[in-house]
């Protein structure tokens, strides 16, 4: 059991929503994959697809057409994961926070295991907050193990 | 010995005669189950027996063989009026020219044209025996149910079903008589008799597409009586003999291979190779118990019989090359076309014709593994082959439709006859069942000769194609949201389905058995070696072995591991949508139709612009003109 | 001897198959200029992978997924035990037609194109592979891979078109750029990942378990060229994947229409002149 | 400062057309709500020059689209259909007023939607049923601040 | 049966950065109709202008999008200068010039790496971010954060390059320029990145005109377009001539942002040396009033901001035309008969910015 | 043609990656995070009122000077109209974290100059962790 959860951690897979973000803090993510931050070190591979993803990543705002996107999005990932709201859009709304057509950060819409702020969030920032995420990760994990025992 | 016979070949005779007069459903149906039952007995009795040769006997005094004669006139008549009926005037012609000859030359030889030994039974014939009996007649249990369907659906009034069950197992009979006579004129006689039996089913349904069909039929397949009857009298005056055992024996070479090349255009035309193939696409107009019997399993086979029954005749000659590579070519060909078909039974009849191509191709090889190879995938290409055109039938009774885009997720609506389905398609397509071992015999005979591995090769890679998306789209389904429902059919259908699925599995399991019993004697008995070794689920040669026990272990365990995890795991997933959901996709919120909720469709690739029938038929049909000529032409080699 | 070997072919050879793969990954990541992940990281991948809830869209697809990897693992077994290389390649297609099969029975419109292009992939390389084999059947005259590793002469030697004809195969299966059409081995693409994408956690584990073996097994032929020295066979496919790479990052992933066009005639013509050279020659 | 050419409802399509055929590039149109009245301004560039028509119409009148003569004018007439509820015909494309909008949306909210200050989104979980006195609170500071 | 598969493409798609959705009709492979559906990220944030102040909202439409979040800003404070009847200092106006093009290169250089990853090319892709970082570096330093740089205020700009970071940028520059030559060359006659684009998705000139686009896409179609040349801010004293390719297809429209690189570095050269001393930004009172059109050259094309202002604290009215608004067009045009796998090569191609396009 | 790419590749691979494996110092201008010496701060409201993303609450009766960390956009009008600099942007970034957290400062009221005694530096965080764990389980049920 312990080299899983080794493994959890050496290999978290993440898939980027852009859930409305004004793109600062999605290149921003972007970047983190390009040679000079180089997220792959970490064994992280932005795969793109939420089936199999650890790590939801997502940027920008909730508005009230793309809540059930996100909501999907989630849904599809298989347990154990977790959600990463960068940038304060993502966190609370950030300066968008009272327009019309924003719900607010993206824990309106499905719960969110670690918060990135700034405007847009720095590379460094996101590497931080990611690895904050593979911690959760793993205690995630070890959640519903035990939740499994429960029900056995 | 006489008796099981005249089971065998003169039962289905006379009880198709009864079954035409009989109106009451009840007893017609049992008359046909217990004909059937006798007539598969009569087969494994007389395969039990093995004769060999047998004398043409003789009826109240009448020896059969003018009986043939007499009959096979009449029957020359008979087209000939159906000719003039149709108003064909092409068709007339090529009656005519099998009649006058025929007639002629009757008058004139005589006596002269006897057989000493009338029948022949060996191994290959009694291979083919076996599948015309066993298979035909679960074909006949399946249609009982299936035709009153079929005329329910199709509102014919009054039933035809009379008629229909008459040609149906007269068309037994006279396939037996075929595949064990041994006298040419006697073959010619029972290949009219498919021949018209063809076109009479082809017919059947009597709607202006299936008469054009049934016509087509006639005439590719006059064309090829036509070659017969120049056979027969050539054959006559060439080797003074029509026993086709003792022209084997003779082994002719050069210009003397004439009535053979003949005799293989003849066949050619019955196992519909490019470019006589329309009239089998065609025939698919016919209903499915047809296609399944005539169309794929049995007569169609005539034809590849009757090449591998001569191969021994012509082996190492450049015509027995140029036959492989016609039969290769065919083998591409027609798997190109079916790739570009979503019509299921167009694209079983172009894996048919495919197939039968590959046989003829074994056939040319002509060595002894090749020859094995040609018989066993005569046998695993009948069984499955009749399955997957019953399952067709079935689904088609069902769903209303042929065509395979309309079967997606069709798991979801008959579990049980899917299932079937992709145990059909999967003994046609994968190791470690029957047709692949054949094929993998094939490639390693044929691998002395790159053009025909090479055309191989690519055959087998677009059979691949067609085959698996199939396979794959019968299962589509989303177990969250597609409740898969049951499904309940009738004995007379599911139970010819469900013997037919397990010989197809049960057979490939024990084809060292079957290859041992069945076609390594025959093989021996002209080559005299056989070059492969047949035992513990092995087939080994000097060249290469392949290992089936393994393969099947392996999936065995594959399957039931599959299983176990199926049951351990979360079947609620849906499938991925770029975040849409499958079940609300409006995309676009336009204002035209579309707040519609629409279901995604995915088709398959068909290629139109690439692969198109229509465009490329012109050519292939040329190229395969050329190389028919050229056999005749290598003959002069 | 042979429970070793059955060892060595199921248990040591896809672990040389990860490293393999985690050495391509580690040397694209140099190659563009990173730092890259380290050389266990498909192992990592895997582990985590087989911990995952195991979600199925369709109950096919796990059946499917076994069906792969059991014959891609039997595939490579029966290498080992030097059977019939035809007949290695028709049980490798089991797994090939079956990976397809999953695919097509999930409803998604990417699982759906991603294995027609899988499907136009197995088109393409079949014949060149099969042709490969019948080449070295010419030669060696046998189809045995006995007999084939104990000819005398590098087969290379005698099959250097032929020799370059894997390339494409190794390629196309390796999901390599240009030939990276039905399942590209990042996400970004047009059909996100082709075949795989309804796959995850375990099952996505598994085939990635079957592409070791597959890749095993494919550098297994490029070995048999220099089959009677296996160590410089070895040293030849390593040098051979290296030269994958090298290929997948100097190209851009081309179309489905250029890889048939690509493999049919340039793959066939170089194996049609290297064969009808054999004939010249003997 | 920005000088525009005075047109109505009749002669829109005819100065459109005029646009068009004389090689301008269409580049957007702006809607603005007058309180009774919508104005909206068609602007065209040639040359870098940007010339601009003004359309004055009353609210719940029906404005010709101009997308069959510049296909491209869907998307912003969709946006001013979306944003201020006003109907075209003739529209090619039509997103029925969900062109930018989502199912939740509010309607035509450029049209009359004001938009207020939210409460800061975790002063407002923390102060839950305080409202009134938060709000009082604001005003407070408000009054504090002036 | 129907013969075309329905396949949607967005709005979480891994080669879509940004949410877009677009219903693709094919046949095989080719796709017959696609039809966009846009709002996933639509904001509303033009309807701010209620309760952010005109000082408030440079910062808010700076974050219409983060890209060329500073052409942006510029833009806004150009209209409301300009409504105020304000002349900003003069090395106000060099700042913004260089700034600007900096963040052209930045988008460019994003821009080329992400039609890379589209076609598959990951190493160019991490070969241009891999330059791009640079550029990041230069906005770092000189303006204290990466994307959303935050320099442009009504009345000038809030900070300035002293004479050792000047340096110090032109140096990196000439680093970026070298790098950016092998790019080009890489780019200009790879076999593989010719075949995915020359030909594909063509657009005439007559019918760029037609739809309306701007930018790139314009000069790509051979119409040589460029708002630059009305001489806002410092461009009337540096001459340049905008980037123009015949052809109209992908390729062209590769080349134009390729070139349009170098151009920049030429500007930003030239900017520096012209720079005069002085202050950078002037007291501004009162509010403004009237209605205005100020128009930017960002690195899509052509921004339009359309202000009204009464005279209070708020505006009345604030519309933005982005440039990516007017291309879109051009992907109705060009998806529908090419083939699946150009769909993402032709949707970047038009440089998509979905988060202006919606605000 | 591939050449080229080939060149560049060999250059990185025999160059090294160029992949920052520490964090490279912040910039002198780096606008990391906004900070305040609560000593200074006289609760004017200004920074609160010209703050574009409005996420400064300042109470001067009770002297409290409340910054949500996660709506500010770090854009410094704060700083630059802070009429006692007692706010100032920090070159460092702000951390992630696992919940939202205010950051709450008491000041003393600038009416009564008494200093130090009851100024209270200490972070304060959102309370009611009750409350967030029902909102997120209703997501979940949702
Ligand atoms: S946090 Fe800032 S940079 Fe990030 S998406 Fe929101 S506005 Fe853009
Ligand atoms: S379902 Fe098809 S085959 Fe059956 S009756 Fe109807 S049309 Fe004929
Ligand atoms: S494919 Fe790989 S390199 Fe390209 S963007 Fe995705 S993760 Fe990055
Ligand atoms: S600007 Fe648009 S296309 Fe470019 S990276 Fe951002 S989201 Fe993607
Ligand atoms: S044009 Fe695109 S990149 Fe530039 S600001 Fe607008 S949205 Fe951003
Ligand atoms: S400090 Fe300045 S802003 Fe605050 S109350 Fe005094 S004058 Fe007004
Ligand atoms: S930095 Fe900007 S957003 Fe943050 S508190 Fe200060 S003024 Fe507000
Ligand atoms: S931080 Fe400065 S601006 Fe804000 S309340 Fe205190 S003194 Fe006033």
């Amino acid at each position: 059991m312990g080299l899983l959860d080794k493994a959890r951690k050496l290999s978290p897979w993440l898939i980027h929503y852009d859930c409305g973000s004004c793109n600062g803090c999605d290149i921003e993510l972007l970047a983190c994959l390009t040679p000079l931050y180089d997220v792959e070190r970490f064994g992280i591979v932005n795969v793109g697809n939420p089936k199999q993803a650890d790590i939801l990543v997502v940027t920008g705002t909730v508005n009230q057409q793309n809540k059930h996107v996100l909501k999907n999005i989630y849904e599809q990932m298989p347990d154990p994961k977790v959600v990463v709201a960068i940038g304060v859009c993502a966190c609370t709304g950030g300066i968008f926070r009272d327009c019309y057509n924003v719900l607010g950060g993206i824990d309106k819409v499905i719960p969110v295991d670690v918060y990135i702020p700034g405007c847009p969030a720095r590379p460094e920032q996101i590497l931080k907050g990611i690895e904050l995420a593979i911690d959760k990760l793993a205690e995630k994990r070890n959640n519903i193990r035990e939740e499994k025992k429960d029900v056995v | 010995m006489q008796a099981g016979l005249f089971i065998n070949i003169l039962l289905p005779f006379a009880i198709a005669s009864i079954i035409y007069f009989v109106k009451n459903v009840k007893v017609r149906n049992i008359l046909i189950i217990v004909t059937a039952g006798l007539v598969i007995m009569s087969s494994v009795y007389i395969w039990f027996e093995k004769p060999g040769r047998i004398p043409a006997g003789s009826i109240i005094g009448v020896p059969l063989d003018k009986i043939i004669e007499v009959m096979d006139f009449l029957l020359g008549l008979y087209i000939l009026y159906i000719s003039i009926s149709l108003k064909k005037w092409y068709l007339v012609m090529l009656s005519l020219a099998q009649v006058i000859p025929m007639l002629i030359f009757e008058v004139i030889i005589g006596p002269n044209l006897e057989v000493k030994d009338a029948l022949y039974i060996d191994n290959l014939s009694m291979v083919l025996n076996l599948i015309v009996s066993i298979i035909g007649t679960l074909i006949w249990v399946f249609s009982i149910r299936y035709m009153a369907e079929d005329e329910e659906h199709k509102k014919i009034y009054p039933s035809r079903q009379n008629r229909f069950f008459f040609v149906l197992i007269l068309f037994i009979g006279a396939m037996n008589g075929l595949v064990l006579s041994n006298s040419l004129t006697w073959v010619y006689f029972f290949w009219e008799i498919t021949t018209l039996s063809s076109f009479l089913l082809i017919g059947h349904d009597k709607t202006k597409d299936a008469i054009n069909s049934a016509i087509r039929a006639l005439l590719l397949n006059s064309f090829g009586g036509v070659a017969f009857v120049a056979a027969i009298i050539i054959a006559y005056y060439e080797y003074g003999t029509l026993d086709i055992q003792k022209i084997v024996a003779l082994r002719p070479s050069g210009l003397l291979l004439e009535p053979i090349v003949l005799l293989c255009l003849a066949a050619f035309t019955k196992s519909a190779q490019i470019p006589f193939q329309s009239w089998l696409l065609g025939a698919m107009v016919a209903p499915t118990p047809v296609s399944a019997l005539l169309h794929s399993s049995t007569m169609v086979k005539a034809g590849v019989y009757l090449i591998l029954r001569l191969a021994p005749a012509f082996r190492d000659t450049w015509v027995s090359d140029m036959v492989a590579i016609f039969g290769a070519f065919t083998f591409v060909v027609a798997s190109l076309f079916a790739i570009g078909q979503s019509n299921a039974k167009r694209i079983l009849a172009y894996s048919t014709i495919s197939n039968l191509g590959l046989i003829i191709a074994a056939a040319g090889i002509n060595t002894p593994a090749s020859i094995a190879a040609g018989i066993l995938l005569i046998i695993f290409h009948a069984i499955s082959k009749a399955l997957l055109f019953l399952c067709v039938g079935t689904i088609e009774h069902h769903i209303g439709s042929r065509d395979i885009e309309n079967m997606r997720g069709l798991f979801t609506k008959m579990p049980y006859t899917t299932v079937l389905t992709v145990i059909g398609l999967v003994t046609m397509l994968l190791p470690p069942f029957g047709v692949l071992l054949s094929k993998w015999l094939v490639i390693e005979t044929a691998s002395s000769n790159p053009l025909l591995v090479l055309l191989i090769a690519i055959g087998s890679a677009l059979t691949v194609m067609y085959y698996t998306r199939w396979i794959g789209i019968l299962l589509t389904g989303t177990a969250s949201q597609d409740k898969v429902e049951k499904e309940t059919e009738p004995p007379s259908i599911s139970v010819p389905l469900t013997l037919l699925a397990i010989g197809s599995v049960l057979i490939s399991l024990f084809v060292t058995n079957v290859f041992n019993v069945m076609v390594a004697p025959e093989v021996i008995s002209y080559y005299k070696r056989i070059g492969i070794k047949a035992s513990e689920g092995m087939l080994s040669m000097s060249i290469g072995a392949f290992n089936l026990f393994p393969v099947f272990l392996a999936m065995g365990v594959a399957m039931v591991l599959g299983l176990i995890f199926f049951r351990k795991s979360n079947v609620s997933a849906t499938p991925y949508m770029c975040g849409e959901t499958i079940k609300d996709y409006k995309y676009a919120k336009i204002n035209n139709e579309l707040q519609t909720v629409e279901e995604i469709v995915v088709r398959n690739y068909y290629f139109e612009d690439l692969v198109s029938e229509r465009k490329l038929v012109k050519w292939v049909n040329a190229i395969a003109i050329i190389l028919i000529l050229m056999i005749f032409g290598v003959m002069i080699l | 001897m042979i429970i070793l070997k059955i060892i060595f072919a199921l248990i040591v050879l896809p672990i040389v198959g990860g490293l393999i793969v985690g050495i391509d990954r580690k040397l694209t990541a140099r190659l563009q200029g990173r730092f890259g992940p380290p050389v266990l990281q498909p192992f990592y991948d895997f582990i985590k992978l087989i911990g995952k809830e195991r979600q199925l869209v369709n109950g096919f697809q796990a059946l499917s997924v076994f069906i792969y990897f059991v014959s891609s693992a039997l595939s490579l077994l029966l290498f080992v035990l030097r059977q019939d290389l035809l007949m290695i390649i028709f049980v490798m297609s089991i797994g090939a037609v079956f990976l397809v099969v999953g695919a097509l029975s999930v409803k998604s419109p990417y699982s759906q194109v991603g294995s027609q292009r899988e499907l136009l992939q197995m088109m393409a390389y079949e014949p060149l592979l099969i042709l490969v084999i019948v080449s070295m059947y010419l030669v060696t005259g046998s189809f045995s891979i006995r007999a084939i590793a104990n000819y005398p002469v590098p087969l290379f030697f005698k099959l250097p078109l032929i020799f370059l004809v894997m390339s494409i195969v190794l390629g196309i299966k390796m999901r390599k750029s240009p030939f990276d059409i039905s399942a590209s081995e990042h996400a970004h693409q047009e059909i996100v990942r082709g075949v795989l994408t309804d796959y995850s956690g375990m099952y996505l584990a598994l085939i990635e378990a079957a592409h070791w073996y597959d890749l095993v097994l494919l550098l297994g032929i490029i070995m048999l060229f220099f089959a009677n020295n296996w160590l410089v066979g070895a040293a030849i496919a390593l040098i051979y994947v290296i030269f994958e790479i090298f290929i997948d990052n100097v190209t851009a992933r081309l179309t489905v229409k250029w890889m048939m066009q690509f493999t049919w005639i340039v793959g066939l013509a170089l194996a049609v002149v290297n064969i009808a050279w054999l004939y010249f020659v003997r | 400062m920005v000088e525009a050419k005075e047109i109505t409802i009749e002669n829109l399509l005819d100065e459109v057309k005029y646009y068009h055929d004389s090689g301008y590039r269409f580049v957007t149109t702006t809607c603005i709500d007058m309180g009774d009245k919508f104005q909206i301004y068609y602007h065209f560039d040639k040359d870098m020059k940007l010339e601009n028509l003004k359309l004055i119409v009353d609210k719940n009148t029906r404005v010709p689209s101009i997308s069959s003569i510049y296909f491209c004018s869907i998307l912003s007439e969709n946006e001013m259909q979306d944003m201020f509820g006003i109907e075209f015909d003739g529209l090619v494309v039509d997103y029925g007023g969900k062109f930018l909008l989502g199912e939740d949306s509010p309607l035509t909210p450029q049209a009359h939607i004001q938009v207020i200050k939210k409460p800061s989104a975790e002063t407002a979980e923390d102060k839950k049923g305080e409202t009134d006195k938060s709000s009082k609170e604001s005003d407070n500071k408000k009054s504090d601040s002036l | 049966m129907s013969d075309r598969s329905i396949i949607p493409f967005g709005p979480q798609h891994p080669v879509l950065p940004e949410p877009i959705h677009l219903r693709l009709v094919v046949e095989d492979e080719k796709v017959v109709e696609a039809l966009p559906a846009v709002g996933y990220v639509h904001r509303g944030l033009e309807k701010l202008v209620d309760i952010k102040s005109t000082d408030q909202m440079v910062y808010v439409v700076e974050r219409i999008c983060g890209i060329c979040s500073c052409m942006h800003g510029q833009a806004y404070c150009q209209g409301i200068e300009q409504l105020m009847g304000i002349e900003i200092p003069e090395r106000a106006k060099y700042l913004r010039v260089i700034w600007a093009e900096l963040h052209r290169m930045h988008s460019h250089l994003l821009w080329l790496g992400l039609l890379a990853d589209a076609f598959g090319y990951e190493s160019l892709f991490m070969q241009t971010w891999r330059v791009r970082e640079k550029i990041m570096d230069i906005l770092d330093r000189t303006s204290g954060n990466r994307v959303i740089i935050s320099v442009n205020i009504v009345g000038g700009v809030k900070k300035d390059i002293d004479a050792e970071l000047q340096k110090w940028t032109l140096e990196s520059l000439n680093d970026v320029e070298r790098e950016l030559r092998e790019i080009y060359d890489i780019m200009k006659d790879d076999y593989t990145i010719k075949k995915r684009t020359v030909g594909v998705g063509v657009i005439k000139a007559e019918e760029a005109y037609e739809l309306g686009l701007v930018g790139p896409m314009l000069r790509a179609s051979g119409i040589a377009q460029d708002v630059r040349m009305t001489g806002y801010a410092a461009y009337k004293d540096l001459d340049f001539e905008p980037v123009v390719e015949k052809d109209g297809d992908s390729y062209a429209r590769m080349m134009v942002r390729m070139r349009e690189l170098f151009q920049s570095i030429d500007l930003i050269r030239k900017a520096f040396e012209k720079m005069p001393g002085g202050e950078i930004n002037v007291k501004v009172k009162g509010s403004p009033d009237g209605e205005v059109i100020s128009r930017v050259e960002q690195s899509r094309g052509e921004v339009l901001y359309y202000i009204k202002a009464n005279g209070s604290k708020n505006l009345e009215r604030l519309r933005v035309r982005t440039p990516t608004f007017a291309n879109v067009a051009a992907l109705l045009k060009i998806v529908p008969g090419c083939q699946l796998a150009d769909v993402p090569v032709l949707v970047l191609t038009i440089d998509p910015c979905i988060s202006c396009t919606e605000r | 043609m591939v050449l080229k790419m080939g060149i560049r590749l060999f250059k990185n691979l025999f160059t090294g990656p160029a992949t920052r494996l520490k964090m490279r110092e912040p910039f002198e201008k780096q606008r990391g995070h906004i900070d305040i010496d609560i000593e200074k701060c006289i609760f004017c409201g200004r920074c609160s009122r010209e703050c574009p993303s409005g996420c400064i609450k300042v109470d001067r009766k009770a002297a409290t000077w409340e910054l949500n960390p996660f709506e500010c956009i770090i854009c410094g009008v704060c700083v630059d109209v802070c009429p006692t600099k007692a706010l100032s942007m920090l070159k460092e970034f702000r951390d992630p974290s696992d919940k939202k957290s205010l950051k709450g400062y008491k000041g003393t009221p600038p009416t009564r100059p008494t200093k130090g005694s009851n100024s209270d530096d200490a972070e304060k965080s959102v309370k009611s962790p009750e409350k967030k764990a029902s909102d997120s389980k209703k997501n979940e049920v949702a």
